[in-house]
């Protein structure tokens, strides 16, 4: 198992480096520069600016810089806030961001979950198109369309949270609630889908012989089963919502990464970019590992290559 | 008036225009929306709208901007000793002026501040940009050429500053009320090293207001400088901001009381208009079309005819976009000058006296249309517009290319829209035929629009080039400098000339729409550098009680 | 029967690496010869390595050691394409599960017409069907069902399936693994009946495997006795039947429960010990009576031979 | 229990001696899949209804667009957000075009003055009712005021079925010609997903072990590669618009296809089916292709159901950021990011492409399931 | 002898798409205390419908109990809440599934599964619960139970996993025990051991066993006697010796004479041609007549009641009717019979 995990980390760092090298070149041809007043400057300033940037330097020097800088930890400093180092401004954005990620995460899949079960436990009957269409609808409206109508109505009409910003607990239950709704409902249609096959299974038969209660049949028996292609597709969903989405943290005003990479992106401010994609990438594989170090804790059956 | 207006003064009918009338009662709190993180708060380095307005407030320069958005003396004793040839300033420092950690702001710190702006190791965008051609020998330090000490600043004294022009500026005064000229302690900015202006507490204040609190990307906090010369003017204890960047969010914090004021767009101005506390603030910011003549600075572009440009220029109906699509108050504009920024030694307002110079005009479109393609011989023509990214940039350009080709027939407009940098890019590399750019004033005078259009200007990007308007800007700025009048006729002739040649197609001058609580009272808008000012402002509460 | 060999099986073995220490040792050294039009029967118990034999004398693995010749070639030696293809129409196989070993989502025309595509063996659209048609009526089916799916078939039917897309080529050779285990017993009367009346009129050799002694017998000609990877016994299935020798045949055939419920009311299980064996040596191959083959060390051959001996003279 | 002892004619007891015709047989008629899949679908009302609909849309897709008296870049300032007005229902007091506001100032006078200023003194449109007659203090009093734009504009024949924009485009052909670029969008990019994701999946998870890790360690990097960066890229290359959209989905967008079907894979080619094929000499593309990618349709088909929506929201993001589809272009994604900014104001300029979505998702959900069910033989009966 | 469970006329069907599968189309049928039934025919007969009724297992909504009724305790199983199935389920009648590969739960340790319905029907802790099902395992020869607790399914072998399948169905010493081919999937020498371990724990607690298989070694092994099912319906049923020895359903002929005996010789196996008939639309007489070499005509008339043959075996078959011609079995299964009947010979 451990030897496993160091194998797998050994190829996460190859990744990354993938990753790293790819985007920097990909970057690069982004066309512009960080520049904010370009045409108040005459071309030499300009120059000079870029110059003292760096970016002026050929690319695969600037890419070996960027390199060795990452091997000692260090992301650079930002473009667009002057001198702020990339590494702190990751640190204070990733927060927000993943706190609400986390909380819509355990919620939609809470809701999900259990919005499957009853579809499953109710195969064909009205539960079942009920929550299917909770589910679909859940799916096909964007989310910020959620989020415009929860604000109006709790927040400005009824007062009972807060409008928007970010200063406290009762200020992250809106925008959890708009960005629950979609893992609610992807979690829902797996659930369902995995149950009625679940509960088909013979061992569900022989839980029932032994004169279990429904219940236990399906907490202890059924979910379990079920879960593989729930955090199959649960892990880059996960991903998605711990690393922020623009437009709820738009309309929440919420200090997220994920308007901050859009920003970066828009304004060329590649050592934020480069930061961001890899801390979106670390994130990314993180969670695959763990994806499947879960296979092998929820399914005895499935074997870690190489472990014993 | 001059080039600002007081808050409540236009659009609203709560009668707080008057500046003199009500007073300051109650908390006196403001809060306030921002769109953006500020990105720096390091003056010789701001180069946004945001960075310049809240280093404005924590800081001063020699000027400042007053409620009628005249600069007045700021840390400058009164005003300087001017040189006959109008070229070497003398300025003494307040001896009451002292930075927040109770140290006095002296020459020395301005010397060390303009240093810092034009050295090429701090790479500021506007240092180079607003003291080249300026203070003397700015350009050449700027590129390296020449040693910091040699620009044109000295510090006789402690209190005493002595700047050398490169040329004769008539408008330096008000130059100076921007950030790029405000001092710097040069120990605390040394001992704060690359963090300086970053947080709170790498930042010192000689300004009406001090940062306490700043929650990246989240909110920001100032209170009142107890250390300013001018304390006792200043009745705001408090300036939250809150960043908010989406116009219904900012409106439902706005009606929940969360914040005492909220932008509007297009839409919520339909909502909003009946409102007591709707405002609209006009600026003398301009936009207009520009038609780029040579593309890549090479080939002819249809817009190398003149007739085409013309064409273009009357085609589009300026009234029906301003009303409908902006919706914000902005005005439709027939020159490149905008209304109420200056006025001319007969105190008459730029824009009243040239007039309406390229109106749309239907009529004399379709006519330059039919010559031009005449004259191009070809009844077929295509044209690539670039758009922007934003709020309305969709209708804007859908709107303008459905103008066009209605109007001019033959015409076909393809829309482009490509991220921010990318049109700046192609701007840049005058890789475009037709897009929309705005221009604000950098500092308050006309020469900030007119010498836009200079051959081979940073900002021409669209090849346009003519002796004559050359001619007319270069004598404003050198044999005329000294003469207001003649330098007044300079820049009124070159915008007539601009127009005739229809180098660019005036669109509009924008306006904001807001709602704003009626306790704010006294916020100052401002033409040039910072957008308001709140140094003369304070909160009625009872007001907003009514 | 011809004498001809038609497989020879030498030292064959298959390892399978499950982790670092972990070697599974599958088939661990088997050598025997399949001759022309006989039917070779292979038994043992689960898991001890006969349907791997049969997969790696297909092909389906790399053997580790050892080799086997289908005609005098070696058949795991390196082939081009072509050589593979004329290979692959020579030996074929039926598969042990009836219900896995058909894509479901395949028609049965599309199923048995899988090897007629490959190798090219129809001109056109028509002869595929004609083919198919005739193959379905070969293994007692009709063309009605070639358009259905596996699915729809009854195990017994879709082993016939299997049979029919094995034959589809035209083979000489055929392993059947397992082909009954998973069926009915009428059903299983009804394959192997097909399999036997194949045989005869085309002529085919099988290697069958089975765990099952009783219908392994019947169809087989001669039996060869699996355990742990390794042959114990080898000989005509009659005679393997009457004088099983070594001590876990005899005990597999103690095991079988036939359908005589007086019978098995006194059958007697013989409980093979495997610790019994002479280990003073590696164990061997040999001939203990003409054609019959049993693995013993040399002290164990004798007292084998003589216990023999006692059993013919009875 | 005794034996029963019943007349039963004796001439039925001889032996029948009947033909093993029955032998085989199965009692079903044979039919093709097709047919099959078909009767199946058309025996569940639900996905009955889905196609009738799915079908719908995209026949009033292509029609609306070509038929309408407007085109969807066609302009009208002048009849800028009218609301939406359907010949027929506007009598029943809905969809009639009347936009209907409070008003409030010190009393009704006022309130009214206020009203009339907001409609340019069309107070013939106007119907005016008192809610409250206030008391002269601020604010007190209140008139709902029921304006008859169309009317005041002289438009009395005009019918915007679903209004118009700020532009005065008539949303009811913007919406459907939206719809079209959306569903080109939707299904182009699920296409390409499919082929890209499947094979690739099918691949590793088919020759598995080195080269399912070379593939999966590459697939984490496409993965990594930040999306935004891909699409400007992609703009920049290719100009702005409808290609350069696909084209940046489809590069970044097939990767969690690839992963579920390589999933899939990995369990089903240890399957004997598949044994049997390389027996008979089935080269590895066709045993991919014909055995088991068949077998993992089920999963495709629901994970399509899933890139659908994420493609037509990925494009509607991009609008959100400025970089969807060039003006006057519509999809539903840049429609409802127009309408977003004032979904409380003008919500009929949202609604519409909104409701339109839903439809269109919660019908391809359906329809996958019927799919997935029909297309499984095991499902026929 | 005490009948502790009576089947009657029952008739359990399934709504499908195609139409209503009738798979038990009238079963009658006792099981006596301490005794061994087993259910014999082929694949797709009905038996495991049946026994799963017995239980109250069968798929809601679409299986349902069409007619008849189960008599336990003097309770009808097909009329009782799920609340008070629950309660016989498991302690009073209890059942191994077909299948041992599928009937654990896969993500489950072993140790709980067996735990699970001591707890849930003998009110046991969990260290209680945890020394009882050590005991099962010893019961059920599973070496070093106390580690084996603690495993998964997938790391027993076949036969470990159905021997822990019948520790399970055995945990709360059932009255009746339902074995459902429990060692089809299993080969010769782990069946004979499982099929004595059942024998034992049967002696000891002294419980009804019904068994099903199609393996008539099997059968003849461990019952007392026999019902022979074909197309939903029991068509023979009697004491062991008097369905193997004296077979009176053509069908029973045709099972007992496709199965080779390892003295047969190179002759044809008797095969039952053809497969059975299709339970959506059965047809109108006997079910198996479409098959049969010696169908009567009556039989594709009329469905043939049961026939006594003697106080404890019956035959579903026209041709005990008095009327009927007399037909000998077929060849093969005559000299079977024979040569078993030497074989009982020789054995005495
Ligand atoms: N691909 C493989 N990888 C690892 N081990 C394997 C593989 N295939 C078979 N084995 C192991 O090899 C041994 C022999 O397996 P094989 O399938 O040949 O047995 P068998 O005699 O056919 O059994 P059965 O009668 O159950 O089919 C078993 O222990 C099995 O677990
Ligand atoms: N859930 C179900 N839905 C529909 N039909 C079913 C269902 N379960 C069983 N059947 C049908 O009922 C009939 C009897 O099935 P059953 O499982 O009792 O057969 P069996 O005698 O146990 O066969 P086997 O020996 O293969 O286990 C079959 O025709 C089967 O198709
Ligand atoms: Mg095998
Ligand atoms: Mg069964």
């Amino acid at each position: 198992m451990g030897k496993y995990i160091a194998q797998r980390i050994g190829y996460m760092l190859i990744t990354l480096f993938l990753i790293a090298t790819i985007s920097f070149f990909l970057m690069h041809f982004l066309p512009g520069t960080p520049i904010t007043n370009e045409n108040k400057l005459s071309p030499e300033q300009r120059e000079i600016i870029l110059e003292t940037y760096g970016l002026n330097d050929p690319l695969p020097v600037q890419y070996v810089k960027y390199m060795g800088g990452l091997v000692t930890g260090d992301l650079g400093v930002s473009f667009q806030y002057d001198n702020r180092g990339v590494t702190q401004i990751l640190m204070d954005r990733i927060g927000p961001s993943m706190q609400l990620g986390a909380q819509a995460l355990l919620i939609g899949t809470i809701l999900g979950v259990l919005l499957g079960l009853v579809a499953a436990i109710y195969h064909n009957g009205f539960m079942d198109y009920t929550s299917t269409i909770v589910a679909v609808l859940g799916t096909s409206i964007p989310s910020f369309v959620f989020a415009a109508l929860l604000q109006y109505v709790l927040a400005v009409q009824l007062g009972w949270f807060p409008v928007a910003t970010w200063e406290g607990f009762s200020y992250t239950i809106l925008p959890t609630i708009a960005l629950a709704i979609f893992p609610m409902a992807t979690c829902a249609r797996f659930v369902r889908t995995e149950m009625i096959e679940v509960l088909g299974e013979e061992y569900i038969t022989t839980a029932r012989a032994k004169g279990l209660k429904g219940s236990a049949i399906i907490f202890k028996h059924g979910i379990r089963n079920a879960l593989i292609p729930l955090i199959t597709v649960l892990g880059p969903l996960a991903v998605g919502l711990l690393t922020g989405t623009l437009v709820i943290e738009k309309v929440f005003a919420v200090p997220g990464i994920g308007q901050q990479f859009v920003s970066s992106v828009t304004t060329n401010d590649f050592p934020i970019i480069m930061g961001t994609t890899l801390l979106f990438a670390v994130f990314f594989i993180v969670m695959l590992l763990i994806i499947d170090i879960l296979y092998g804790l929820i399914d005895p059956r499935i074997r870690l290559a190489g472990g014993k | 008036s001059g080039g600002s207006s007081s808050s409540g003064g236009s659009g609203g009918d709560s009668g707080s225009g008057d500046s003199a009338s009500g007073s300051a009662n109650g908390d006196q709190i403001f809060n306030m929306p921002i769109t953006d993180e500020i990105p720096s708060m390091d003056p010789s380095k701001v180069e946004d709208a945001l960075g310049i307005q809240w280093v404005s407030e924590v800081m001063e320069g020699l000027y400042r901007l007053d409620e009628n958005g005249k600069p007045v003396p700021g840390m400058a004793d009164g005003e300087p000793e001017i040189s006959e040839d109008g070229l070497t300033y003398t300025f003494k420092i307040k001896d009451n002026a002292e930075w927040s950690n109770g140290e006095p702001v002296t020459a020395q710190d301005f010397v060390y501040a303009w240093q810092r702006a034009v050295d090429p190791a701090t790479a500021s965008e506007y240092g180079p940009y607003m003291m080249g051609g300026v203070v003397k020998n700015a350009t050449q330090i700027s590129s390296g050429e020449m040693d910091l000490e040699e620009l044109g600043v000295q510090a006789e004294d402690d209190k005493t500053l002595v700047v050398e022009l490169e040329k004769e500026v008539p408008y330096f005064q008000s130059m100076t009320t921007f950030a790029t000229f405000f001092p710097l302690n040069q120990k605390f900015v040394e001992e704060q090293g690359d963090q300086f202006g970053l947080e709170p507490e790498n930042i010192l204040s000689n300004g009406p207001f001090e940062m306490t609190e700043w929650n990246h990307s989240q909110s920001m906090k100032f209170v009142k400088n107890e250390t300013y010369w001018d304390a006792e003017t200043v009745q705001l204890e408090e300036l939250n901001l809150t960043v908010v960047k989406d116009t219904s969010t900012g409106v439902n914090l706005y009606e929940t009381g969360e914040l005492d004021r909220a932008g509007l767009s297009a839409d919520f101005v339909d909502q909003y208009i009946n409102d007591a506390n709707f405002i609209t603030e006009p600026e003398p910011t301009v936009f207009y079309l520009k038609m780029n003549q040579k593309r890549g600075g090479e080939d002819d572009t249809p817009f190398a005819n003149e007739n085409v440009r013309k064409a273009v220029a009357q085609a589009i109906n300026k009234e029906d976009y301003v009303n409908v699509i902006l919706n914000n108050g902005s005005t439709v504009i027939d020159g490149l000058m905008p209304a109420d920024f200056v006025s001319g030694p007969d105190n008459k307002d730029f824009r009243e006296t040239n007039g309406s110079l390229l109106p749309y005009d239907l009529e004399a479109a379709q006519a330059a249309w039919e010559k031009a393609k005449e004259e191009l011989g070809t009844d077929e023509i295509t044209i690539e517009m670039l758009g922007d990214d934003g709020d309305t940039a969709a209708q804007t350009s859908a709107y303008f290319k459905d103008q066009l080709e209605k109007n001019l027939p033959g015409l076909t407009v393809e829309n482009k829209q490509v991220p921010f940098k990318q049109r700046l890019e192609l701007d840049n590399a005058q890789d475009y035929d037709l897009q929309v750019a705005g221009w604000g004033p950098d500092y308050v005078d006309a020469n900030t629009f007119m010498n836009l259009w200079v051959t081979d200007g940073a900002n021409n990007g669209m090849s346009y080039s003519s002796e004559e308007y050359d001619a007319l800007i270069e004598s404003a700025n050198g044999e005329h400098a000294g003469d207001p009048e003649a330098r007044w006729n300079d820049f009124l002739e070159a915008e007539k000339l601009l127009m005739e040649d229809a180098a660019i197609a005036p669109l509009y001058q924008r306006s904001r729409s807001a709602l704003q609580s009626p306790k704010v009272q006294n916020v100052f808008k401002n033409a040039s550098g910072p957008d308001y000012e709140y140094k003369w402002a304070y909160a009625d509460n009872a007001a907003a009680e009514q | 029967m011809s004498q001809e060999k038609l497989l020879e099986i030498k030292n064959l073995k298959q390892h399978f690496k499950l982790g670092r220490n972990n070697v599974v040792k599958a088939v661990d050294g088997l050598t025997f010869d399949i001759y022309k039009g006989e039917t070779f029967g292979l038994v043992g118990e689960s898991g001890c390595g006969k349907s791997t034999t049969g997969r790696s004398i297909i092909r389906l693995y790399n053997s580790t050691d050892g080799e086997v010749l289908f005609k005098g070639e070696n058949v795991q030696g390196k082939k081009n394409k072509s050589e593979l293809k004329k290979f692959n129409r020579q030996m074929q196989m039926i598969f042990q599960d009836p219900y896995s070993s058909l894509n479901p989502r395949m028609t049965v025309m599309d199923i048995i017409a899988e090897g007629i595509d490959i190798h090219g063996l129809a001109k056109n659209a028509e002869e595929r069907k004609a083919k198919v048609y005739e193959l379905l009526e070969t293994v007692g089916l009709n063309k009605e069902h070639a358009n259905r799916y596996p699915h729809e078939f009854s195990g017994g039917q879709r082993q016939r399936l299997g049979i029919a897309r094995a034959l589809a080529v035209d083979p000489e050779f055929i392993i059947a693994d397992e082909p009954i285990s998973a069926l009915d017993v009428s059903i299983q009367a009804q394959v192997v009946n097909l399999m036997k009346q194949l045989q005869k009129e085309k002529g085919l050799t099988y290697l069958f495997i089975a765990h099952d002694l009783s219908m392994v017998k019947y169809i087989s000609d001669r039996i060869g006795v699996m355990y742990f990877g390794k042959l114990v016994e080898l000989a005509d299935a009659e005679e393997l039947y009457k004088n099983p020798v070594h001590p876990y045949t005899r005990s597999l055939l103690s095991a079988i429960p036939l359908p005589d419920p007086i019978y098995e009311r006194n059958r007697k299980r013989i409980v093979y010990d495997p610790s019994q064996h002479d280990t003073s040596e590696e164990p061997e191959f040999r001939e203990i009576s003409p054609r019959h083959w049993v693995l013993c060390t040399s002290k164990e051959f004798e007292e084998y031979k003589k216990e023999k001996q006692n059993t013919v003279t009875n | 229990m005794e034996n029963p002892k019943k007349n039963v004619d004796k001439n039925l007891f001889q032996l029948a001696n009947r033909p093993e015709e029955q032998g085989d047989k199965i009692a079903r008629p044979s039919t093709t899949l097709l047919q099959d899949a078909f009767r199946s679908l058309r025996r569940n009302v639900f996905v009955m209804i889905s196609i009738i609909l799915l079908v719908f849309i995209l026949a009033m897709s292509i029609i609306v667009p070509m038929v309408s008296d407007h085109s969807y870049t066609e302009q009208d300032l002048n009849a800028s957000l009218m609301k939406p007005r359907v010949p027929g229902l506007e009598k029943m007091g809905i969809f009639d075009g009347k936009e209907t506001k409070n008003f409030v100032g010190n009393n009704v006078q006022a309130a009214t003055q206020k009203a009339n200023v907001a409609y340019d003194n069309a107070s013939d449109y106007m119907d005016v009712e008192v809610v409250s007659e206030g008391n002269g203090s601020p604010n007190s009093a209140e008139v709902k005021v029921t304006y008859d734009k169309y009317g005041a504009k002289d438009m009395a024949d005009d019918y915007y079925y679903f209004g118009t924009d700020r532009l005065g485009r008539d949303l009811w052909v913007r919406a459907w010609q939206g719809t079209r670029i959306s569903l080109l969008i939707a299904f182009v990019a699920a296409a390409i997903d499919l082929a890209i994701g499947v094979a690739y999946g099918g691949i590793a998870g088919y020759f598995g072990g080195r080269v399912d890790n070379y593939l999966m360690r590459f697939l984490e990097v496409i993965v990594g590669l930040p999306n935004l960066v891909v699409v400007i890229l992609m703009i920049l290359i290719l100009d702005p618009g409808l290609w350069a959209i696909i084209i940046a989905l489809s590069i970044t967008g097939w990767t969690s296809m690839a992963r579920i079907v390589r999933g899939e894979v990995l369990k089903l080619r240890g399957q004997e089916y598949v044994l049997a094929a390389r027996t008979l000499g089935a080269s590895n593309s066709k045993i991919i292709g014909k055995h088991l990618i068949p077998n993992v349709s089920g999963l495709i088909i629901v994970n399509t159901m899933f890139t659908i929506p994420s493609a037509i929201f990925f494009e509607a993001f991009l609008s959100f950021i400025g970089l969807g589809l060039p003006a006057p272009d519509a999809s539903l994604g840049t429609l409802i990011n127009d309408g977003f900014t004032s979904i409380l104001i003008t919500p009929h300029v949202i609604i519409w492409p909104a409701i339109l979505i839903s439809l269109i998702m919660i019908s391809f959900n359906i329809l996958a399931d019927g799919l997935r069910d029909a297309f499984d033989p095991k499902m026929r009966n | 002898m005490e009948k502790i469970l009576e089947v009657k006329d029952l008739k359990v069907s399934f709504k499908t798409h195609g139409g209503e599968v009738q798979a038990v189309r009238g079963v009658t049928f006792d099981l006596h205390k301490g005794e061994t039934l087993a259910i014999v025919g082929e694949s797709g007969s009905g038996k495991s419908v049946t026994t799963k009724t017995l239980m109250g297992l069968l798929p809601k909504p679409h299986g349902f109990v069409k007619e008849g009724s189960i008599t336990f305790d003097n309770k009808d199983i097909t009329k009782l809440k799920e609340s008070e199935l629950q309660k016989i389920r498991g302690k009073d009648i209890s059942m191994i599934f077909q299948d041992p590969m599928t009937s654990l739960n896969p993500t489950m340790k072993v140790g709980t599964q067996i735990m699970e319905g001591l707890i849930k029907h003998q009110n046991m802790g969990k260290a209680e619960a945890r020394e009882k099902a050590i005991e099962l395992m010893n019961l059920v020869q599973i070496p070093n139970p106390e580690a084996r607790m603690k495993q998964y399914p997938h790391q027993f072998s076949g036969g470990m996993r159905q021997r822990v399948v019948i520790a399970i169905a055995l945990a709360c010493n059932p009255r009746v025990l339902i074995a459902d081919e429990p060692t089809t999937a299993l080969d010769v020498t782990i069946q004979a051991q499982i099929l004595e371990l059942m024998k034992d724990i049967q002696k000891k607690v002294d419980t009804s066993i019904i068994f099903i298989t199609h393996d008539l070694g099997v059968v003849a092994n461990v019952a007392d006697r026999v019902a022979v099912m074909y197309a939903g319906k029991i068509v023979e049923i009697g004491t062991v010796d008097e369905v193997f020895y004296n077979p009176k359903h053509p069908y029973t002929w045709g099972l007992l004479g496709s199965m080779p005996t390892l003295e047969s010789d190179e002759e044809e196996l008797f095969a039952i041609p053809g497969t059975p008939p299709d339970l959506i639309a059965p047809p109108k007489g006997d079910a198996f007549a479409a098959r049969n070499k010696f169908a009567l005509e009556i039989d594709f008339v009329e469905q043939p009641p049961m026939f006594k043959v003697s106080d404890t075996h019956y035959a579903a078959t026209w041709l005990l009717h008095e009327d009927a011609p007399k037909v000998e079995p077929p060849e093969s299964v005559k000299k079977r019979i024979e040569s078993m009947d030497h074989s009982e010979e020789a054995t005495r």
